[in-house]
C-alpha cells in the first residue's frame, strides 16, 4: 500500500513540473503582450466547456465530433501498421460524395439521408484503397502516396464546387445547399448537431474492433510486425486493403457529419483548412495509439483550440499568441505522455 | 503550338530556380534529419520561421547576407526547439513537428507586429534582398544561361549543397554517423557515439539550410515578409524527402521537377486551364514519376533474377 | 459602455485591407455611438459559425459580418437571435429578418475605371489581372477590369490568371511570378486582387518596370512610379453610416455601394488627394478626365454594368 | 589487461539481472562465462562495455577503478565487444562499418579512408581475416559479418575483447576459423571473454570459466580444475537429463514431396531441389548458411512463390497456394527468426499464441474473440511446454530467448499436422531449453508426424535426423543416413558440390 503511494507521487510529480511549465511560459506570453491574465485563464476555460447554457462546450463537442472521428480513422490504419496519412483526402472524398449525392439524389429525405452517408463511407474507402493499391501493387510507399493523393481530390472537389456544381447566386465556391429536411437535428435547447452520435457509433466500432474482433486482432498482429502475420499465414495483403477501407471509409464518414451537421454543403476548403486530419493524427500520436484514449485525446485537441479562441475573445489576446500557446501546451503534454505510455508500434513497419 | 512557346519562353526558364530553391534548400535539411533517423516533417515552420528572420537581418543590418545569417540562426533555434522535445523529452516527432509549425506561424505574426509594429506584412525599402549574379558567357547560352546566370546567390548555395551533402555523407566523419544514425542507433551506441547528439546536430544543419530556404523566399524571390509565406512549400519538401529516403541527388532531380512544373503550371493556366488543375499539376507529375520508378525497378529487379 | 458591437471576419485579417478596414470601420463606430467593440477573426468556416454564436452567446447588440461568407450561417442564427442586429457587409440574403441589413459595394464599378486607364494606357495592346483564387467574388475585380479594357480596347488582349497553390491570399512569391509570367507574354499594365499576394505584383513591376493596378487602399507609397490607381473601398465608412442607420431603428436595411453612393472610388476620382498620392494616375490627367467621364456614366445611369459575381 | 569487477548489481525496473557479482578476468587467458537464458550474462558485458550502469559495485582496470560514462571510454581504455545481435550498419560498407566511431580524419573532418584501408592490411595480413571491404555489410552472410566485428575490435587496438554468443551462427570450420584468431589473440596478451551456451567450445578454448544463474555468479574455476558435467549442472541448477537415444522406427507414407522447386535470389536462383519426406522421420538439411536453405523454406511454406517445380503435401500439389492454405492442409514452421517472423514482440503472449490458429470456432463468436478461451490456450502451451513468463497476457517481448523461442514452438507443435518445418530451432537457447525442444521434436517424429528440420548446427543435425540432406550453393549436395552420419563427411558435403547421392 505504502509502495503504491509513492508510485503515485512519482507519475504526478512529472505531470506537476508540465503543468508548471506550460503556466509559467504562458504566464509570460500574457504579461508581455498585456493581456489580463485571470482574463485570459477564464476565457479559455470558458472557452472550451462555458458559456450560456454550454453554448461552448457544445462548440467544443462538436469539433470534436470531426476531430475525434479522423483520430479513430488514423488509429484503425496506424495499429494495423499502415502509416496512412491520407485521412485529409479520404474525409474530402467523404463530404464531396455527401454533399453531391443528397443534391443530386431525388427522393425521400432520410432516403437520400441514407445514401449520401454510405456513398461518403464509400468514397472515402476507395480514396484510401487508392493509396493501398498503389503499395501493395505500384510500390509506392503508403506514407507517400497517401500524402500525396490529398492534392488532387482537394483540387477535384474545388474544380465541381466551382464548375460544374456551383451555387452561383451564393458568390462563394460551394456547392448548393443540402435539402433542408436531411440537415441532421440539433440536440434539444442546443446549437449541437446530432453528427457526434454518429462519431460516438464509429469510436464504439473501432474500441469493439480493436479489443474484441478477430478481424482487429489480426490488423494489430499485422501492424506489430508484418513478417510475423505474414509466416502465421494472415492474409496481409487483404487485411491491409480491408483496414484502409475501414478507415477510409470513416473519415468518409466524418465528410459527412460536416456536411449535414454544421455547413450544409460542401464548401471549398471547409474540411481541409481546419486541419481536422492533421489534428487526428496527432491526437491518435499522441497517447501511443492506445483506443481507449484515443477520444479523450481528440476531444482535449478540441478543447485546446475552442479554448484558445474563447482567450482570443474574452482577453483580447491576439490569434497569434493564442497559437503560439497552443504549440506550447502540445508540445509539453506531447513529451509527457508519449513518456508515459511507451506501448507503441513501430511505425511504417508495414510499408515501404 | 502555344505550349512549345511556353517551354521555349526564357522567362519561364529564369523562373525555375526561383520555385526550386527554397524546396531544395529545405529537402536538403529535411534529407540530414531522414538520414540521421529525424522524422522531421516542420520544414513548413522552419521556412517560415527562416524567411521572417531574414527580413529582420536584412532590415537592420542592410545586407542580405546579415539577413541570411539570422534565417540560419533563426532555423536553428527551431531545430533546437525539435532536439529538445523529441529527442530529449521524447515528444512524438510527428507531433512535436505539428506544434513546431504552429509556433513559427504564431511567433512570426506575433514578432512582426512586435518589432515592426503591422500586421499581416512587412514591406520597406530598408529590407535589402539577394540581386541577380550575372554569370559571364554562361548566361549567353540559350535557355540554360537564363537558368543558371542571372539568379540569387542563395540558388547558387543551394546548388553547391547537393554534391557538398552527398559527399559529406560519404565521406564525413560527421556524414558518416549522421547515416549509422538513421540506420542503426543502437549500433552506433555501442560503438560510443550518443546517436541523439548526432542527430541534434543534423536538426541544427536542417534549421540552418531551410533558414536559408526561407531566407530565399522573403530576401530573394521577393523583398518583404508576409504571415504565412511558406505557404506550402515545407511540405513538398517533406514529400521530396520522404520520396527519396533523403539521398540528396534524387532530392535534387525531384525538386527540379516540382519547381519545374509548379512553375510550368503557371503558364499552362494562360492556355485557359481551370487554376484547380494547374494547381494538381505538380504531385500528378510526383505520382507519376512515382508509379513509373516502381514499375521500371519491379521490371530490373525481374530482369536480375532471370 | 452599454453597447457591444462585435466584428466578425470571414478569414484572419493578416494582409488583408479590406478586412482590417472592416475594423477601423467597427472602432470607429464603437467610438462615434458609445459601445464596446469586438473583433473576432475566423479562419475557416467553422470558425465563422463559431464566432457568430460566440458573439450572440456574448450578447452583442449589433454584429457586422463581412463578407459574403456568412449567407447561411446568418439564415440559421438571425431567427433566433432578434434582439440583435446583424450588419452585414459585400452580401445580402432573401427573405431576410428584420434584424438582418445589408451593405454591399459593387467593386466592379471601380474596377471597370481601371481596365479603362489600361486600355488607354497600354503599349502593348496586352494587359493583365492577377486574382488570389478563382472564386466567384474576385471575378468582381477581373471581369470589372477586363470589361473595361473592352470597352475602350476591344481588339486588346486581357490575360487573367490566378495565384492559387496552398495559400492564395498570402502568397507574394507565387503573386510575383503569375505578374513576371504575364509581363513575359507581353502584358505591360497589370492588375492585383491578390491581397497579400499584392506586394510580390509591387515587386514584379519594380523589376521589371511595368506598371500595376491595385485595390482597397492607396498603395502606391509601396511602389512609387509603377501604380497607376487603385479601386477605394471605403468599408469604414459605409459601416459607420450603417450602424447610425441601424440605430436609429431602421429595419431590414439594404444599402448598395458603389461610385455613386462613394462607397467605391478609384484614386482619379479623389481630386483632392490624388496630386499626394503618389500614384502615376496624377501624371496622366488625359486617363484620369476619361475615368472620371465613364465614372459620372456609371454613376448617373447610362452606362449599366453587370454584376460578374453572378455570371455563370 | 587484468580485469576486476567487483560487488556488480545491475537493476533493471523491479529486475536484477545481475546480483553482486565478483569476477576477474586475467591477460592472456580465454574466459567462458555460461549460464541459461536471461541468467545475465551479456548484461553483465555489458556493463563491462559501459552499455549499462551498474546499481552497485566497481570496475577495476589494472588495478584503477573505471567508471564510464559510455561506450567510448571503455573503447578508449581498451576494450572491445562482438555483441550478441551484430551492431552493424547494412547499408554501409566493410570499410565503412570498421572505421564509424573510430574514423581516422583528414582535414575539415573527411575520413581519411585509405590510411584505415592500409591499417586493416596489415591486421588482416596478421590474423589472417580477408574480407572485402568494400562490399555493403548487408549483402554478407552471417560469418562474414562476424568477421566485421572482430575486425572493428582489432582496429581499435582492444586488449580486452568480448565476443557475446559468437558461434551461435557459424559453421564448424567458421568456428574453428575463429577459435584460431581467439588463440591468437591470445598469444599476443590479449583477454577474451566468451560467452557461450555450447560446452564443446568451452572445453575446446576457455582456460576459466565462469557459470551464472539467475543473476548471480555460480561458479568461476580454471578450466583444467572443473568438468563438464560439473558445469552443465552449474548452469541447470541441478542433474541434466540422460542423453536422447533414437528408437527405430519404420518411416511411414510420403507427405511431402518436393520436385525440381527453384527458388528466386539475389543472383542466381535455388535449386531445383527434390526429396521426399515421410511420415515419422525426420530429415535434416544441413549447410552453411546462405546456401539456399532459407529461400527454400520460403519457398516451401509459401512465404515465396516457386518459379518451378511443384510441391505436393498429403498427396495435393500446393505450390499456388499461400501460406494459410498450406498451413491449413497440414505444415507447421518453426521460423529461424523467433523476433522477427515467430513472434509479435509488442503483443502479448496469448495473443502470440493464438495467432494462425486453425479453428477459429475454438475462440472466436461470429466476428469477435472470446478472450478467456485465448488465455486458457495461451495457458495451456505455457504449462506443457515450460515458459517461463509472467502470465498470458504479459508482452512477449518480456520473455528470454529461449522461452520465446518454446513459445514459437510450443504454439507450431500443438497444431498437430503432419508435417513440421522446423528452422534452427534451438538458435542461441540455453542447454536446458535445447534438450526440450529436441525433445518435443522427436516425441513429433515417434507419433508419426514429419519433420523437416533445417539446421546450420550440425551436431543438431546429426543427433536427431533420421535421414541427412546437404545443401550447398542452392541444391542438394547429398545425403547421409542419420545412423551413420559422422561430422567430417556431413562437413565435406556442405563444402562442396559433392556428387548427388
Ligand atoms: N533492457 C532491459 N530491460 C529490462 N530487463 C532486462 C533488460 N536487459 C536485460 N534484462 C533482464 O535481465 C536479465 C538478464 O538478461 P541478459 O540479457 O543479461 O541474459 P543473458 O544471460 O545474456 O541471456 P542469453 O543467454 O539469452 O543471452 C533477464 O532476466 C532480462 O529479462
Ligand atoms: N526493453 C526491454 N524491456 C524488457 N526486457 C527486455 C528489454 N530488452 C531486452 N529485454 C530482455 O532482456 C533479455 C535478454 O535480451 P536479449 O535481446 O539478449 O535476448 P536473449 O534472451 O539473449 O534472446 P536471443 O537468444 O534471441 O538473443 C530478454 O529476456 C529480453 O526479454
Ligand atoms: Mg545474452
Ligand atoms: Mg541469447
Amino acid at each position: 500500500m505504502m509502495e503504491t503511494g509513492a508510485l503515485n507521487l512519482r507519475n504526478v510529480l512529472p505531470w506537476l513540473w508540465t503543468v508548471l511549465w506550460i503556466a509559467s511560459i504562458v504566464l509570460a506570453l500574457l504579461l508581455f503582450v498585456g493581456a489580463p491574465v485571470g482574463e485570459a485563464l477564464s476565457g479559455f476555460w470558458q472557452g472550451a466547456f462555458g458559456g450560456r447554457r454550454h453554448a461552448y462546450l457544445m462548440a467544443t463537442l462538436s469539433r470534436s465530433a470531426l476531430i475525434v472521428g479522423m483520430a479513430i480513422s488514423v488509429m484503425l490504419s496506424f495499429r494495423a501498421g499502415l502509416f496512412n496519412i491520407g485521412g485529409e483526402g479520404q474525409l474530402v472524398a467523404g463530404g464531396l460524395a455527401a454533399g453531391l449525392i443528397a443534391i443530386l439524389l431525388p427522393g425521400p429525405p432520410l432516403v437520400v439521408l441514407a445514401a449520401a452517408i454510405a456513398g461518403a463511407m464509400l468514397a472515402g474507402a476507395a480514396w484510401a484503397l487508392l493509396a493501398g493499391v498503389l503499395q501493395l501493387y505500384m510500390g509506392v510507399p503508403l506514407l507517400v502516396g497517401s500524402l500525396l493523393l490529398n492534392y488532387p481530390i482537394r483540387y477535384i472537389g474545388s474544380y465541381l464546387v466551382a464548375h460544374p456544381f456551383r451555387d452561383v447566386p451564393s458568390g462563394m465556391v460551394q456547392s448548393y445547399l443540402v435539402p433542408q429536411a436531411t440537415w441532421f437535428a440539433y440536440f434539444p435547447g442546443t446549437r449541437l448537431d446530432i453528427g457526434i452520435l454518429f462519431t460516438l457509433t464509429a469510436t464504439a466500432f473501432a474500441l469493439v474492433y480493436s479489443y474484441g474482433t478477430l478481424h482487429g486482432y489480426h490488423t494489430r498482429l499485422n501492424g506489430l510486425s508484418a513478417d510475423f502475420a505474414r509466416t502465421v499465414g494472415l492474409p496481409v495483403r487483404r487485411l491491409t486493403l480491408q483496414t484502409l477501407a475501414i478507415s477510409g471509409a470513416i473519415a468518409g464518414l466524418v465528410g459527412a457529419i460536416a456536411v449535414f451537421g454544421i455547413h450544409h454543403r460542401y464548401i471549398d476548403g471547409m474540411l481541409v483548412q481546419p486541419l481536422y486530419a492533421w489534428t487526428g493524427i496527432i491526437a491518435v500520436l499522441l497517447v501511443g495509439m492506445v483506443p481507449w484514449a484515443v477520444p479523450i485525446s481528440g476531444f482535449f485537441f478540441a478543447a485546446v483550440q475552442t479554448g484558445a479562441a474563447g482567450m482570443e475573445r474574452a482577453a483580447g489576446v491576439p490569434k497569434e499568441i493564442a497559437l503560439v500557446i497552443q504549440a506550447v501546451i502540445i508540445l509539453f503534454v506531447a513529451s509527457r505522455v508519449s513518456g508515459a505510455l511507451s506501448s507503441r508500434a513501430g511505425r511504417g513497419d508495414g510499408d515501404a | 503550338m502555344a505550349m512549345l512557346d511556353l517551354l521555349l519562353d526564357p522567362s519561364f526558364a529564369a523562373s525555375i530556380p526561383r520555385f526550386v530553391t527554397p524546396i531544395l534548400l529545405a529537402a536538403l535539411g529535411g534529407a540530414l534529419c531522414e538520414r540521421a533517423g529525424v522524422f522531421n516533417i516542420a520544414l513548413e515552420g522552419f521556412l517560415l520561421m527562416g524567411a521572417f528572420a531574414a527580413v529582420l537581418g536584412s532590415y537592420f543590418s542592410g545586407s542580405p547576407y546579415v539577413g541570411a545569417l539570422a534565417a540560419m540562426l533563426a532555423g536553428m533555434a527551431l531545430g533546437l526547439v525539435f532536439a529538445e522535445f523529441n529527442l530529449r523529452r521524447g515528444g512524438d516527432s510527428i507531433v512535436v513537428s505539428i506544434a513546431i509549425n504552429l509556433l513559427a506561424a504564431g511567433l512570426t505574426t506575433f514578432l512582426l507586429r512586435a518589432i515592426f509594429d503591422v500586421t499581416g506584412a512587412f514591406s520597406d525599402a530598408g529590407i535589402v534582398g539577394f540581386g541577380p549574379v550575372r554569370l559571364p558567357l554562361i548566361e549567353d547560352i540559350p535557355f540554360v544561361g537564363q537558368i543558371l546566370s542571372g539568379q540569387s546567390a542563395l540558388f547558387y548555395v543551394a546548388l553547391l549543397c547537393v554534391p557538398l551533402m552527398h559527399v559529406f555523407l560519404a565521406r564525413h566523419r560527421l556524414g558518416l554517423r549522421i547515416r549509422a544514425a538513421g540506420e542503426n542507433a543502437e549500433a552506433l551506441r555501442a560503438g560510443g557515439v550518443e546517436p541523439r547528439r548526432v542527430q541534434l546536430v543534423a536538426l541544427l544543419a536542417c534549421g540552418a539550410l531551410c533558414g536559408l530556404g526561407g531566407a530565399q523566399l522573403s530576401i530573394a524571390n521577393v523583398n518583404l515578409f508576409v504571415e504565412n509565406m511558406s505557404a506550402g512549400r515545407g511540405w513538398i519538401a517533406v514529400v521530396a524527402v520522404l520520396l527519396t529516403r533523403g539521398r540528396p541527388w534524387p532530392l535534387f532531380f525531384i525538386a527540379l521537377l516540382f519547381g519545374a512544373v509548379d512553375s510550368l503550371s503557371f503558364r499552362v493556366q494562360g492556355l485557359g486551364l481551370a487554376q484547380q488543375f494547374t494547381d494538381m499539376m505538380p504531385y500528378l507529375a510526383t505520382l507519376i514519376v512515382l508509379v513509373a520508378l516502381s514499375w521500371w525497378r519491379a521490371r530490373r529487379a525481374r530482369g536480375e533474377t532471370r | 459602455a452599454d453597447k457591444l458591437f462585435v466584428y466578425v471576419s470571414p478569414d484572419a485579417l493578416g494582409v488583408n485591407a479590406f478586412l482590417k478596414m472592416g475594423q477601423t470601420g467597427i472602432e470607429a463606430a464603437g467610438e462615434k455611438y458609445g459601445a464596446d467593440v469586438e473583433t473576432y477573426e475566423s479562419r475557416t468556416a467553422a470558425e465563422r459559425l463559431e464566432n457568430v454564436n460566440a458573439a450572440v452567446n456574448e450578447g452583442a447588440d449589433i454584429v457586422v459580418l463581412l463578407g459574403f461568407e456568412f449567407n447561411d450561417i446568418i439564415r440559421e442564427v438571425a431567427p433566433t437571435a432578434p434582439d440583435i442586429q446583424f450588419l452585414m457587409i459585400d452580401q445580402c440574403i432573401d427573405d431576410r429578418p428584420e434584424n438582418v441589413h445589408c451593405a454591399v459595394f459593387r467593386e466592379y464599378e471601380a474596377s471597370y475605371l481601371m481596365g479603362v486607364a489600361a486600355a488607354m494606357m497600354t503599349e502593348t495592346g496586352k494587359v493583365g489581372v492577377v486574382g488570389a483564387l478563382d472564386i466567384p467574388f474576385l471575378h468582381r475585380y477581373t471581369d470589372g477590369y477586363a470589361q473595361g479594357v473592352k470597352s475602350v480596347k476591344p481588339d486588346a488582349s486581357v490575360d487573367i490568371r490566378w495565384v492559387g497553390g496552398e495559400s492564395p491570399f498570402a502568397d507574394p512569391v507565387r503573386a510575383k511570378e503569375q505578374a513576371v509570367a504575364m509581363n513575359a507574354a507581353g502584358a505591360d499594365l497589370i492588375f492585383t486582387a491578390t491581397a497579400g499576394g499584392d506586394f510580390g505584383v509591387f515587386e514584379a513591376a519594380k523589376e521589371k518596370d511595368f506598371k500595376a493596378f491595385s485595390v482597397d487602399v492607396n498603395q502606391c507609397p509601396n511602389a512609387p512610379g509603377h501604380i497607376v490607381d487603385m479601386t477605394l473601398k471605403h468599408v469604414d465608412t459605409a459601416m459607420v453610416q450603417a450602424i447610425g442607420e441601424i440605430l436609429e431603428g431602421g429595419k431590414q436595411l439594404t444599402v448598395s455601394l458603389g461610385l455613386k453612393e462613394g462607397g467605391m472610388s478609384a484614386m482619379a476620382l479623389e481630386e483632392d488627394n490624388i496630386a499626394g498620392s503618389g500614384c502615376l494616375i496624377a501624371d496622366h490627367p488625359e486617363v484620369a478626365a476619361k475615368m472620371r467621364e465613364v465614372a459620372a456614366s456609371i454613376e448617373d445611369g447610362s452606362l449599366k454594368l453587370e454584376d460578374p459575381m453572378f455570371a455563370k | 589487461m587484468r580485469v576486476e569487477l567487483n560487488g556488480i548489481t545491475v537493476r533493471f525496473g523491479p529486475v536484477t539481472a545481475v546480483d553482486d557479482v565478483s569476477l576477474g578476468i586475467e591477460p592472456g587467458e580465454i574466459h567462458a562465462l555460461v549460464g541459461e537464458n536471461g541468467a545475465g550474462k551479456s548484461t553483465l558485458m555489458n556493463l563491462l562495455f559501459g552499455l549499462v550502469r551498474p546499481a552497485a559495485g566497481t570496475v577495476v582496470l589494472d588495478g584503477v577503478e573505471r567508471r564510464w560514462s559510455s561506450p567510448q571510454d571503455a573503447i578508449a581504455s581498451g576494450l572491445g565487444m562482438v555483441h550478441q545481435h551484430f551492431m552493424l550498419q547494412d547499408t554501409m560498407t566493410v570499410l565503412e562499418n570498421i572505421v564509424l566511431c573510430a574514423e581516422p580524419v583528414g582535414r575539415f573532418g573527411f575520413v581519411d579512408f585509405a590510411a584505415a584501408r592500409r591499417r586493416l592490411d596489415a591486421i588482416a595480413a596478421e590474423h589472417g581475416i580477408a574480407v572485402d571491404l568494400t562490399r555493403e555489410v548487408g549483402r554478407l552472410s552471417v560469418s562474414q559479418r562476424q568477421t566485421v566485428e572482430i575486425l572493428k575490435v582489432l582496429y581499435r587496438e582492444a586488449e580486452l575483447v568480448i565476443l557475446d554468443e559468437p558461434t551461435a551462427v557459424l559453421t564448424p570450420q567458421e568456428k574453428d576459423r575463429l577459435f584460431d584468431t581467439l588463440r591468437n589473440f591470445r598469444a599476443a596478451g590479449k583477454s577474451i571473454v566468451i560467452i557461450t551456451h555450447k560446452l564443446d567450445e568451452v572445453m575446446e578454448i576457455a582456460d576459466r570459466v565462469s557459470v551464472m544463474r539467475a543473476g548471480r555468479l555460480v561458479r568461476s574455476s580454471l578450466l583444467d580444475e572443473t568438468s563438464r558435467q560439473e558445469i552443465a549442472r552449474g548452469i541447470v541448477g541441478g542433474e541434466l537429463p540422460e542423453a536422447r537415444t533414437r528408437k527405430a522406427q519404420a518411416a511411414g507414407d510420403v507427405v511431402l514431396s518436393v520436385r525440381d522447386a527453384t527458388i528466386a535470389r539475389r543472383g542466381r536462383p535455388v535449386g531445383p531441389v527434390s526429396f521426399d519426406l515421410r511420415a515419422g522421420e525426420i530429415v535434416g538439411i544441413a549447410g552453411v548458411s546462405g546456401n539456399g536453405q532459407s529461400e527454400l523454406v520460403r519457398g516451401l511454406t509459401g512465404l515465396d512463390p516457386l518459379l518451378s517445380g511443384g510441391i505436393s503435401l498429403c498427396g495435393q500439389s500446393v505450390e499456388t497456394l499461400d501460406v494459410a492454405a498450406r498451413r491449413a492442409h497440414g505444415m507447421s514452421y518453426i521460423p529461424e527468426d523467433r523476433q522477427r517472423m515467430g513472434l509479435a514482440l509488442g503483443a502479448s503472449v496469448s495473443e502470440n499464441a493464438n495467432a494462425g490458429r486453425d479453428d477459429r470456432s475454438a475462440f472466436t463468436t461470429g466476428p469477435f474473440l472470446r478472450h478467456g478461451a485465448m488465455m486458457r490456450f495461451a495457458r495451456a502451451i505455457i504449462e506443457d511446454y515450460r515458459i517461463r513468463v509472467a502470465g498470458p497476457s504479459a508482452a512477449a517481448s518480456t520473455m528470454s530467448g529461449g522461452n520465446k523461442q518454446k513459445l514459437v514452438v510450443g504454439r507450431e507443435l500443438t497444431r498437430n499436422t503432419a508435417v513440421v518445418v522446423a528452422e534452427n530451432p534451438t538458435w542461441g537457447v540455453d542447454i536446458g531449453a535445447i534438450d526440450f525442444i529436441h525433445g518435443e521434436l522427436m516425441r513429433m517424429r515417434d507419433s508419426g508426424h514429419a519433420i523437416l528440420l533445417i539446421s546450420t548446427e550440425l551436431d543438431e543435425v546429426i543427433a536427431l535426423s533420421d535421414r541427412i540432406l546437404v545443401m550447398y550453393d542452392g541444391a542438394i549436395s547429398g545425403e547421409v543416413s542419420g545412423g551413420e552420419a559422422n561430422r567430417e563427411d556431413v562437413g565435406a558435403l556442405m563444402m562442396s558440390r559433392g556428387k548427388a547421392a
